[in-house]
């Protein structure tokens, strides 16, 4: 069920360049249902900025009715947002969209999670729950450079994980799809996150294989009812085939979607 | 609450607010957060003769205290809506007001007939004024002949009274609320979207897909306002104000300029639970009022008014 | 600041931004807090040939991320203005852009011929679109011919290139930028205030007591932005961009939009220091976006264009 | 001069009913000429709401180099104002406008300070002023009623003081010039600020007297630049005959201009 909340603000910290880990304790924690799924903020209580902003649940703790997320703070209301302290509360709608399939695979196969930049922030999750259903994961993670780079040390507790930077700053050199190429990765199970031209190169190369790609579109409601954020998708005929990121999505099985 | 309930053309209203056309969708995702029986009336998507999958994304842009939308009026065609949207929302005890759309006058006409034959649709909502799609529309929405002309098609075809929206991309709004007054309509809806455009500095180009939209949002509602004080003044029928609609003041405000019911659109996105909330603040605003009932505030601004509209800052 | 440079017909700018008319007086209380040498230029406050007191007060309102003003044009009259507003301007290092308003085509002509020979004067912005007083203006600001004729009227007279301040009230603004350029206009400064209005809830009337007034501020940003890209793509004449700038981000979507300067209006008011800091910070965005010279970033947005006039949300 | 500055503040608090003490820090205060002068101060650093809003200067310390403020958080402005807290800071500009001229009194004079409401504050710089002057000082103060009332005790140790409320609640009932009436109050010297209504009712009774009188108006500048706060004066003629509030006043001698 969704709901709408003023979250508590448990904790709200810098953990790399223009990049925020937020932790919100409340009642939408109950309603999560499994890695992938957003929740849509309000950055202020005022009218400007108007619109909610989308973000990915990084982690889950429910113990604590709390959960993650991670942002970066670069246009408007990304910036108030993190000017939020601890202890403030949240205008918080969710939890939004349906996730990950994380049984998608099984115990003893292999997962290969990609992230780009602040598509990583949902593989978090994913990579626990699979690693509790004992799915081998690897993780590759691309940035901009090293000051972009979060969590690397996070995932790689969950399994192998390579970190590529478009300038080598840190990791390797070049785009995700590189390190997967030089490493020729194997993989039962693909699930990835992150900017278009990066899901589109995926496609290319595993098109047919099992895969979950999670989109981003610019929203208005988040709920399904504005139709912002529409794709085609593949077998779409005009006005029939397509898809609404927000309630249809962000996750769909690779190849499903038009990916303009 | 009967100092809420409002009597209009074909509308019995509980109370005087409603979602606006294409910022509810066709109810269902809503039905999902409360019940929408609560509502005085739902204005549904545009509906058009054939399915339409709109303009290609980025459909919506953010702008100060408003935003940019240009969804193209997306929409599973008639036929479904007929068979499957409309009866779906039979379940719940609010009437429909169906906005009907299109490219030509014959399609306007199919569409108004049927439509209007449904049960729960106990109005239409003419939508002369999108400024969203690649073609017609706009020009039936700033040429009173022609928007009259359709106004007079689709009160011949409808079994329901026939409300027509207005675009506020005009310089003499009182002209066309009057003919459309003329050609028949039961009521007016106002105001559409402002057109407007943001360009993304990263890429130079503008950040709709379809380079233009509709400014709506807290933005353009004195626009909106001035504009219902103007009509009010000069037509017999009623309007159903809208634009940036989000508090219980401005309810209060749009009636105090002569609408006789609101609708709240994009404040639905912000605040999805913001029309019960309103519907719920609205009794106490009368009290502090002194208003027995919110149908004595409509017009209320007007009085002293010599008309307004040759003045120059 | 080389890179910030902009020649226009009859200005030589150090820099693409000036205040915008009405929000900046004669200049006498900005010169107070900064050098207006500083300034590209200074558009001064509307003349009229006689002294106007304007409207009664309360004369402005503020409404989301805008406000709304009906001032009447106050102001000295052409004499005055002519005996000690614009040479005190003269100690300034900064072109002056005379705005021109009036009542007939007569008096326009009159204040537009002899204000022209002032010194400083280096063009003049004639006010055919100002929504707040009583008689003339904006019935010239919204029909073609009218101001067509006015424009031809003027620049008989005028011994200095003739900027169209445009209206937004209005549906076709492509179609009233080509008659004023097809008139003779030498440039096109948009866009003056879009007609709006908000009422107190308290006393139940129009906050302003003109009722009506002008809306501006950042509210109005995205309908000027597409004027002005629908504007400049049809007109061969350059257009000083207005409306809602309050950030050199601001200035740079003006840019792409097709403007070849900016003037800011009410942010003024915000910030009184805005014009100084925008200018200083224009070099850096330029660097940012490898522009050697902001008169580059004029128009970019337009790309594989097709005209977005007749489409409907 | 006026200066643009982030001011800090120093202390915060809530003093009646919506009624707020803020205590400034900053150059500005060694620029304030008087009392009767105001500040014109930005309440978000947003889009909304956009205005400044001009607040009287109540009392000034300058060996701190701060002032204090008392305004009524009523509006979505004020409101916003009200929730910063002690070392936020606050974009002040000032000081605006021409204040009250305590030379106008003479030592051993008596002057006659009228208040009412959100009036009241600038009446309190001046009343000390006139006090160290040896200026004999009786305060007339209006409030609607009594959870409204503020800063009658500070009022009551530079000199007679009276209270009146609408409803009688505190002090004596009725209006402020009831009081002046009854205890048919002896001056040398008026000065007065509050609502029009209550300026005109003093202009009736004391035209031709030594006095002066605080307006208010809408504003947008607050410099003088915009033509927002004008009003016509008495002996005007169309188009020349008129003031700016903010800044020719806000205080004028009495009779010199039409009360709208
Ligand atoms: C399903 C989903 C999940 C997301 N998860 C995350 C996450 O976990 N961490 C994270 O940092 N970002 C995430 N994003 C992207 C994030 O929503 C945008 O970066 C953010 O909305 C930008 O807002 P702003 O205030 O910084 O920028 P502004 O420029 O102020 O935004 C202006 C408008 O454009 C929209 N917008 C701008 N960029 C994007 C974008 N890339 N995607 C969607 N809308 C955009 C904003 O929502 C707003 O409506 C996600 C997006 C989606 C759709
Ligand atoms: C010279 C001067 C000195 C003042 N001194 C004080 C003071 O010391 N303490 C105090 O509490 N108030 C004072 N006021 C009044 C104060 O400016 C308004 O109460 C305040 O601006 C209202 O803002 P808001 O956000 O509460 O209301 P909103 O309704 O949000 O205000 C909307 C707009 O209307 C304007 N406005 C609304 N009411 C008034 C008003 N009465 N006067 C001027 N503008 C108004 C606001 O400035 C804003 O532009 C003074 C006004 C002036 C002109
Ligand atoms: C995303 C979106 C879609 C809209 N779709 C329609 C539509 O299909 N038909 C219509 O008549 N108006 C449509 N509108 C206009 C609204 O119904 C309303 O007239 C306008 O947005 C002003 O109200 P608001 O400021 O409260 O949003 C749409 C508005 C938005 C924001
Ligand atoms: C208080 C005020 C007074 C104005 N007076 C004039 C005027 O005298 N002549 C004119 O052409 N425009 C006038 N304008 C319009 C501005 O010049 C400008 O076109 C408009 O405000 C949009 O810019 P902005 O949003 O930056 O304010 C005035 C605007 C304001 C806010
Ligand atoms: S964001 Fe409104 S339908 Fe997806
Ligand atoms: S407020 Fe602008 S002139 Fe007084």
């Amino acid at each position: 069920m969704i709901l709408q909340e003023q979250m508590r603000i448990l904790a709200h910290r810098n953990i790399a360049k223009d990049i925020f880990e937020m932790t919100l304790q409340g009642n939408i924690t109950k309603e999560i249902k499994g890695p992938g799924q957003f929740v849509h903020i309000r950055t202020s209580a005022g009218l400007d900025p108007l619109l909610r902003r989308p973000i990915s649940i990084a982690s889950v703790d429910t113990d604590e009715s709390c959960f993650t997320v991670i942002y970066r703070a670069e246009g408007k209301g990304t910036k108030l947002l993190s000017e939020k302290k601890p202890d403030d509360t949240a205008d918080v709608l969710g939890p939004l969209g349906n996730g990950f399939p994380a049984d998608a695979a099984a115990a003893g196969e292999t997962a290969l999670l990609v992230g780009g930049g602040i598509g990583v922030p949902p593989l978090y999750e994913l990579s626990k729950r699979l690693n509790e259903k004992g799915v081998r994961v690897k993780h590759v993670l691309g940035f901009e450079r090293a000051e972009k780079v979060f969590y690397s040390e996070q995932f790689s507790l969950l399994g192998e994980t390579h970190v590529a930077t478009v300038d080598g700053s840190f990791g390797t050199k070049g785009f995700v799809t590189d390190t997967i190429d030089r490493e020729n990765m194997e993989f039962d199970q693909l699930y990835a996150c992150g900017p278009i031209p990066m899901l589109k190169a995926l496609e290319e190369r595993f098109h047919g294989r099992r895969g979950y790609l999670s989109l981003e579109q610019r929203m208005g409601c988040g709920i399904g009812a504005c139709f912002a954020c529409v794709c085609h998708t593949a077998d779409g005929a005009e006005g029939r085939g397509y898809i609404k990121v927000c309630t249809d999505g962000p996750v769909f099985p690779i190849g499903k979607v038009v990916l303009a | 609450m009967k100092c809420l309930s409002v009597k209009l053309p074909g509308l019995d209203l509980k109370n005087p607010v409603m979602p606006a056309s294409g910022c509810f969708g066709f109810g269902k995702e809503f039905a999902g957060l409360y019940d929408l029986s609560q509502l005085g009336a739902i204005m549904i998507k545009a509906t058009t003769l054939e399915p339409r999958f709109g303009n290609p994304t980025p459909r919506v842009a953010e702008t100060a205290a408003g935003m940019l939308n240009a969804i193209g009026l997306q929409n599973p065609g008639l036929e479904q809506v007929l068979a499957e949207e409309l009866p779906w929302l039979e379940k719940f005890d609010v009437p429909i007001i169906a906005n009907v759309a299109g490219t030509e006058t014959e399609d306007y006409a199919e569409v108004a007939e049927r439509i209007s034959k449904a049960p729960n649709v106990k109005a239409l909502e003419l939508n002369i004024s999108c400024p969203n799609v690649k073609k017609g529309g706009i020009t039936f929405g700033t040429v009173p002949e022609i928007a009259a002309e359709l106004t007079k098609r689709v009160k011949e075809v409808s079994t329901v009274p026939v409300y027509v929206k207005l675009s506020p991309n005009i310089s003499d709004i009182v002209g066309m609320a009057k003919a459309v007054e003329q050609a028949g309509a039961d009521g007016i809806t106002m105001i559409n979207t402002l057109l407007g455009m943001r360009i993304d500095i990263k890429t130079g180009k503008p950040i709709l897909a379809n380079r233009s939209g509709g400014l709506s949002g807290p933005a353009v509602k004195p626009v909106a306002i001035r504009m219902i004080y103007e009509v009010s003044q000069q037509v017999n029928i009623p309007i159903i104000g809208m634009g940036g609609i989000e508090s219980a003041d401005d309810i209060i405000e749009y009636f105090y300029a002569g609408a006789s019911a609101v609708a709240v659109g994009t404040m639905n996105f912000t605040d999805p639970f913001i029309c019960p909330k309103l519907i719920e603040q609205l009794p106490s605003k009368l009290d502090e009022l002194g208003a027995a009932h919110i149908s004595e505030l409509t017009g209320r601004s007007w009085k002293k008014y010599e008309p307004n509209t040759n003045h120059c800052s």
